[in-house]
């Protein structure tokens, strides 16, 4: 299988998905000559001209609105952010319009599209440019929530993202986009709504998402040779959450830790322990479960700040090593 | 630099005979008497929408167009029946005239599982997506940055149909008014928009909420051609709408009407009336009513005789109040389907 | 003390906080002669004039942007969103600008402003003006987040706000209105950030905010009749949470439940149920911690499913029922 | 209805000698010097922070000004030093030119704890409140309605500060432009709108970007005045400055004025410039950069010489190099400190 980056992947299943059905087009800032922010849609203009790749003016919420239009008739539009927290621009038509338009309509509606966002911190992009707000697009009924954290998982879930008839949150993470993993030339999907068990163990149960999965994964390697054991779920879609998996390791390992970047309050990890000390997990608990965020500020410029803002590869050792002693 | 294109669409047929404007635009007795009826059918539906509510069969808010019947019925007739629509909160007579099932409407009104959207809408959310219209909308502004994806759509489809999208003078505030001018005026996208002023956004006049108006002459900021008409003036809507869908139809870009008319009703259910005075709404009633003034010129011109309209207006409530009963007569939603029509 | 409805309380600390500092002002949609959609501010006008009661075109982003902008130069803004719903559209003045302007500028900047915004369902207004959304906002380092659920509570948090030197989202409940309550009228205030126990109980703690307190509040009288004694927790403050006061409760009943109206994935109980999961209580609970929310679907118009979507009083009844009769 | 009161402000002495038309505008030579030396000043530091990230002691990313400087200059010598401003990403220029410390700038540039934001916000967020420096952003257009905020409580206050909001070509696109030109218009508000037109959005060139041109005219639909100068020319910036702060600052409301202008470096560190070409950039560099352009007028007119200003341009890169001293002498700051600032 040929080695690729997760942004070569999602290029790839762009790029695949565009040949493949001419209603797929991809709409946004910069994304013609520029190839966006990141360069992930570099080389795309040429091979599919500006009617597929369409350049926009700096409005976001009508991108959004515009994606949305464009879905209610039958397109399949692919619209990008080209940082995630431009998202909070086009609420109202991500979460006034298009989760609710086939519920308020009876069913009678559909809109199949895909927001791509980068999101995450560490790049020095400062308050404005790093956040992580998964937590609030989960909250919201009517949207799909797409997360992966390799480049095969970014590949597949992005092909299973354009089918999808609903529209779907597909989240990035900028640190991730240079990261290299086997990738499958051909079609292939990811299932929305499935998590994967990235590491089997059977001492702790770790939930974490996009770039805490690498992080924890290498940790995990480490303490392996220690002898602590830990198994790690990258739930891969936010919502719909596959808990059934987390029920599951859980019932085995009889500890949670759920480790992400995003702020701690009101963060996700309250739903996933929410939902398993719900669950019939609870009674093989045998410790509360824990969390593991970001600190509940902005994303400060400063690199140290900003490194010591979220939960790096030290704090999770930490916390592991913790939690495996018995500490809490 | 780019040249300014922008001009103000004049109806070509101001002067003259009031029945000889209809003539020269090719209007056939038939289709002026079911101007009238249709409008009369959106008042009806408007004037029981409200009787509904007082008597307490209304459990949601609703925003009554009683006044603006003209608006709706001159553009109707002047699109396609295939063009697409994206409504505001106070659509119930673009749908109508439309050519929307009154019983299905009524139905959705009350709630009802065979209403256009099973109940869970309103009448805020009306739409029906099989015929082409994308539904009304609760949020101010709310369709119009859609227009631009559906006018991107057909263009890319290379359909000719076009996209009308309606909203009122208070929306034209919203952001998205901007955004989306600008991006349907830079790709030439097949988008007619129709600002229905109707003077107030709630309780906002029109004035005092707009730094310059017309509300049509921003159009002119994007380069855009526009007109302003009076909205209560059912030819005089047509006339522009044809001449405007022409324009838009034939690709060379979007094109802005403002229609200025008047509600009779207040906001909406929660509105007292503070904001304007009893005689500036009987003044809009007795002078400028849409339907009266245009029977006015249907009698004078022998089209009909008052004992027709007052038939044709009696068969409008007829189809109201049968509506009416099938709504009240239908079934509500299963409260087993709640959670259903959340995902495709 | 003299009795007055939720509305009332919060129009008096409005008048009163105008009368007492002349920084402060109302900037909204129509607030002045038509009082707003639900008559709060009715009267303000004549009292105070067109400068102070500010009434705005339809342009919801620049109505938060510009109360930021005020407040940065030393006013003291009260802005409303006629419905909560529309916070969607102003989410990057409120999450992007004004929460993080402190922050971002080192401490150096204050933006003492409230957000007035009225949610919840129960009046058939369908998806578009019903949503609960507190959970979005509580994420958002930067911003407070209030909700009161009595006339008291209100008039006292809205002083509090006020004069808070932080953005402030004031979250009103529209079936509160007209609920009625004793109400000092002098100059009181209910600090941010302190629960309050509503009944004492020693079988369960529910922790429930706005109108779910009132309902909670009936229930746990009707089966206080049976020997079922509730305590019930009303935050008050969503963010900064003060969960000391619940922990403390749930060491003593060693049960949790958690009600809120805002639909369930992703919303405020995963929260809770992670602090207290986190906390010393961990050790007093007896069974799993539970939550009642709203169904995770748009608000439905239809009378009886809009009623279905949210906990009703039957909802709280079997649920504290089940709880107490150890059916979890 | 209201009538249109747009005007487009032209500068008043365009004509003649172009020193002589700095002496019509009352600036001595002292004062010309000055203009040099701080755009001088504005390019040295926007050199230094390219090299400072080319060494890698830049974490973060960056919006470099260099070819702007005129816009800058002839803004903030025309407006009064208790004026506010609100600025975008690509703004140290301004703050240089409103007076700002470089050593606090340079710091903050390099994440220390002695920068004006204590290195929590870096170049797209440097602010100084206390003097009246509102700060930059990093949403593209995001300071424009609190512009809007910034002029209702100067006007509430009776005060006769202004406020300066800065944006580019491209924010003149989100929804907020809009909405804040509307409301400013509508209230007189005392904001002073200023459009940095340096053709491009990041890679968007701006005839791509806007329906009709130049942006300036979009004030019209608004009945405001407004200008279209040459932003590479401090001469006419200022003039036209000082003819819109006059009205502005009168109380007869807002005024929008675009400069035109050219950015030499990337939009940002990621940029490849694969949008343009380097002749263009040649060509802007060459034949009209700002700094060259008003050395010229200074030498031909013997206001000064070669070598003095070479002296200039050599003490303002010293005044850079200092700056880049004090801040990597300056400590990070303190991990102890992290959750800081989040609440008041
Ligand atoms: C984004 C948003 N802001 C405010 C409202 C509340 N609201 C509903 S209709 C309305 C007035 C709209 O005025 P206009 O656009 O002129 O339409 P009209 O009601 O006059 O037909 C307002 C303020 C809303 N529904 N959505
Ligand atoms: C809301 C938002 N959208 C997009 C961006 C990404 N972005 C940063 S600067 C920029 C271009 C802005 O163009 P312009 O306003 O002309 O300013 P310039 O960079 O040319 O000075 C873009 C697209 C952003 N920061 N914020
Ligand atoms: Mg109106
Ligand atoms: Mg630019």
């Amino acid at each position: 299988m040929p080695e690729m980056t997760y942004l070569e992947a999602i290029r790839q299943a762009l790029w695949d998905e565009m040949k493949r059905d001419e209603r797929v087009f991809l709409i946004g800032e910069d994304i013609g000559r520029y190839g966006g922010a990141f360069g992930l849609t570099h080389g795309m203009l040429d091979e599919f001209g500006p009617e597929r790749v369409r350049e926009t003016p700096i409005s976001e919420p009508t991108i959004v609105g515009a994606a949305l239009g464009a879905a209610l008739v039958g397109m399949r539009p692919v619209a990008e952010m080209m940082f995630m927290d431009f998202t909070l621009l086009t609420l109202d038509q991500l979460g006034n319009q298009a989760a609710k338009v086939r519920f308020m309509f009876g069913g009678k509606a559909t809109a199949p599209m895909v927001i791509r966002m980068p999101g995450g911190s560490g790049t020095g992009a400062a308050a404005q440019h790093s956040q992580s707000l998964e937590s609030l697009l989960m909250h919201i009924p009517g949207l799909k929530v797409v997360n992966p954290s390799t480049p095969y998982d970014a590949k597949g879930l992005m092909l299973s993202s354009i089918r999808d008839p609903n529209p779907v949150c597909f989240i990035e993470h900028k640190l991730l986009y240079k990261t290299k993993g086997e990738v499958p030339e051909g079609d292939y999907t990811v299932p929305i709504g499935v998590s994967e068990v990235k590491r089997q163990g059977r001492d702790l149960t770790i939930v974490a998402n996009n770039v805490m999965v690498v992080r924890t994964l290498k940790v995990a390697e480490k303490l392996a040779g220690e002898g602590i054991e830990v198994e790690v779920i990258d739930p891969r879609t936010m919502r719909p959450m596959d808990t059934e998996t987390i029920i599951e390791s859980v019932c085995k390992t009889g500890r949670l830790l759920v480790i992400h970047e995003a702020c701690q309050t009101g963060g996700w990890a309250g739903e996933v322990i929410a939902a398993i000390t719900g669950s019939r997990a609870f009674d093989y608990l045998d410790a509360p479960a824990r969390r593991l965020a970001g600190k509940d500020i902005p994303i400060p410029y400063n690199r140290a700040l900003e490194r010591a803002a979220v939960p790096q590869e030290e704090d999770i050792e930490r916390e592991i090593r913790a939690i495996a002693s018995g500490q809490y | 630099m780019q040249e300014a294109k922008s001009k103000k669409i004049e109806p070509r047929t101001t002067k003259g005979d009031y029945i000889a404007r209809a003539r020269r635009l090719n209007l056939s007795d038939e289709q002026l008497v079911e101007f009238f009826s249709t409008m009369c059918t959106i008042r009806q539906f408007e004037l029981m929408a409200d009787k509904l509510y007082a008597m307490g069969k209304v459990h949601g808010t609703m925003h009554l167009s009683a006044g603006q019947e003209a608006v709706a019925v001159g553009t109707f007739r002047a699109v396609r029946v295939d063009d697409y629509v994206l409504n505001h909160h106070r659509g119930h007579g673009h749908f109508i005239a439309k050519g929307a099932d009154i019983n299905r409407m009524m139905a959705e009104f009350l709630g009802k599982d065979t209403g256009y959207c099973r109940g869970r809408g309103g009448s805020m959310h009306i739409a029906d997506v099989e015929a082409n219209n994308l539904g009304a909308n609760g949020i101010v502004g709310g369709g119009i940055p859609q227009s631009v994806g559906v006018g991107l759509a057909l263009q890319m489809k290379k359909l000719d149909q076009i996209c009308v999208v309606l909203f009122g003078d208070g929306a034209a505030n919203e952001g998205v008014f901007h955004e989306s001018l600008n991006m349907a005026a830079l790709w030439s996208l097949p988008v007619l928009f129709i600002c229905e002023n109707n003077k107030y956004g709630m309780s906002m006049d029109v004035e005092h909420a707009t730094a310059k108006l017309p509300i049509a002459q921003r159009a002119e900021a994007y380069g855009m051609p526009w007109a302003y008409v009076d909205g209560n003036d059912v030819l005089e809507v047509y006339e522009t709408m044809i001449e405007a869908t022409r324009h838009v139809r034939s690709g060379r870009g979007p094109v802005l009407v403002e229609a200025v008319t008047y509600r009779y009703f207040g906001h909406s259910k929660s509105d007292r009336n503070l904001y304007r005075t009893k005689d500036e709404i009987e003044d809009w009633k007795k002078h400028r009513d849409p339907i009266l003034r245009f029977k006015g010129h249907l009698l004078h011109a022998g089209i009909f005789d008052e004992a027709k309209a007052a038939e044709i207006d009696a068969e409008a409530l007829n189809v109201i109040e049968k509506a009416v009963e099938f709504a009240e007569a239908s079934p509500e939603p299963d409260l087993s389907t709640l959670t259903e029509f959340v995902y495709a």
